[in-house]
């Protein structure tokens, strides 16, 4: 998978490169999601601006980075559009997760 | 009715070619984008279900995908030679599950998997599973949203 | 080397998906926009003579299209149990036509057919065809470009 | 098929709406364009910048067209891009048409 990082600040902005998060690339994409956590980072936005698909075990990847997260920091979602913020609508993701419309608002959240 | 039918490897990498056929049937067909979405995720749902689940991951085995169409309806035949659904999980797909049931607030609860059938469950309208001769079938079917005949805008004579 | 296979019905308004299949695969494996275009129109090329000359338009018979890749080149394979390529045609496929050879400005020369096969030999690399058992099989092969590997844009560290 | 028609002084600019012009709907495609010339068009500019794809089909029904035409008016191509525009070069057909970046610039040099 390929990621574009940038710090904004003490906010790190993960956007994903790749234009499907599927169950082929699910389990590297949980263990980046952990790298950045086991790295000290503890205000992460993932930009899904580039993807335009997302399934299940993608989302699960990302819940399960939410939960490793836990009180300690935030883990927000930005730039979900078409199909995958269809994904996060049916499977009410779109409630357990904090989405932002673009980056920008992202990142001052989380400032 | 226009159908077609397209077979894959069980590598889970070759998924995407699953929503690359329906996605473009749809737009082809000018279904509006939502439910292209929707048809796009319980294709890719169902065939990731049988690499994963029928097939155990193996490589070398085959899932075959067949669409077809009619004006009112769009059908999906997700098909593998693998291991049936238990009976548990084919109740997901009639009775539905809770999955979604959740508390946001809950973290320790919000689900990680088992999400694939009830979402098929939800985007689609008629859902059935048989297996029959070694040849596990999951059938989907949405009814389509009427659409502007294309005709509508067809040849406007010059100003 | 990853394998698709693709089967549609003998009816010239469903070609639309091999167009659909072989962009989105070529688009997929990260080749350039002149690439997929070539091998999009030899796709199409191939399935509609299959199913205007194989079948001579008739509907209910069967083409199927299987691409097969690997990282350096590309096989199309379109399949019918039709009527087989006469032989004149098959040297097309080999030694190729004049089909264009014609001066521009000599518009009555200008062909209106008879272009598919020449396409098909002048854009792709390796080219057969072969009838066993009643199927007619055209093998094409595009030898592909070196593209950059995904790898080198992997995971930035962060700044 | 579907069209969109319009006259620009004596010239008729007929863009073509439908992303595709193969096999299935050559035969249409070609009376149209024989329509416009029984309805007395002698200058039209057939303007692909909606088409994504054109078969060799699609680029005989051009060709019979233009001959219908012959010397007593003028029918030329506007705004092929990307796969329709490999379609002209692999069959030599931009040699045979007139081709213009745009449809303004095509309308400009047949008034
Ligand atoms: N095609 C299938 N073949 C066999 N078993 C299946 C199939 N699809 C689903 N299952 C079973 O149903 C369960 C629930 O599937 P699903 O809701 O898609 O979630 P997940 O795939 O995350 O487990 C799977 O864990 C599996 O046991
Ligand atoms: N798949 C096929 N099966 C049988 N005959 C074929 C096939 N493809 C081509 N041919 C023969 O070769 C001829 C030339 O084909 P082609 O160059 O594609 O031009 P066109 O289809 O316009 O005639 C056809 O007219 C037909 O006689």
């Amino acid at each position: 998978m390929r990621f574009e990082e940038i710090r904004v600040g003490s906010v790190l902005v993960a956007k994903v490169l790749d234009g499907r998060i599927a169950a082929d690339v699910a389990p590297r994409f949980k263990s980046k999601l952990a790298e950045y956590m086991v790295d000290g980072n503890r205000s992460i936005v993932i930009d899904l601006g580039s993807v335009s698909f997302i399934d299940s075990s993608g989302l699960g990847a990302l819940v399960s980075s939410l939960k490793s997260m836990g009180k300690d920091g935030d883990l927000v979602i930005s730039s979900a559009q078409g199909t995958v913020a269809t994904m996060f609508k049916l499977t009410r993701m779109d409630k357990v997760f904090r989405m932002y419309d673009n980056c920008d608002a992202a990142v001052a959240a989380l400032s | 009715m226009s159908r077609f039918r397209i077979s894959i490897e069980s590598d889970l990498a070759a998924v995407f070619v699953v929503s690359v056929l329906v996605r473009g049937v749809c737009e082809h067909l000018g279904m509006d984008s939502a439910e292209t979405s929707s048809i796009e995720i319980c294709a890719v749902e169902a065939v990731t279900n049988s690499i994963k689940h029928a097939y155990d991951c193996a490589h070398g085995r085959e899932v075959c995908v067949e669409l077809l169409y009619t004006q009112d309806r769009l059908r999906l035949v997700v098909q593998d030679d693998g291991v049936s659904m238990p009976d548990q999980h084919r109740r997901t797909l009639t009775t539905g599950s809770n999955v979604f049931g959740f508390d946001p607030a809950d973290l320790d609860r919000i689900p990680e998997c088992g999400m694939g059938l009830e979402i098929i469950r939800q985007a689609m309208d008629e859902i059935s599973y048989s297996t029959i001769g070694g040849t596990n079938s999951l059938n989907m079917t949405k009814f389509l949203r009427k659409r502007e005949p294309q005709g509508i805008l067809a040849c406007n004579a010059p100003s």
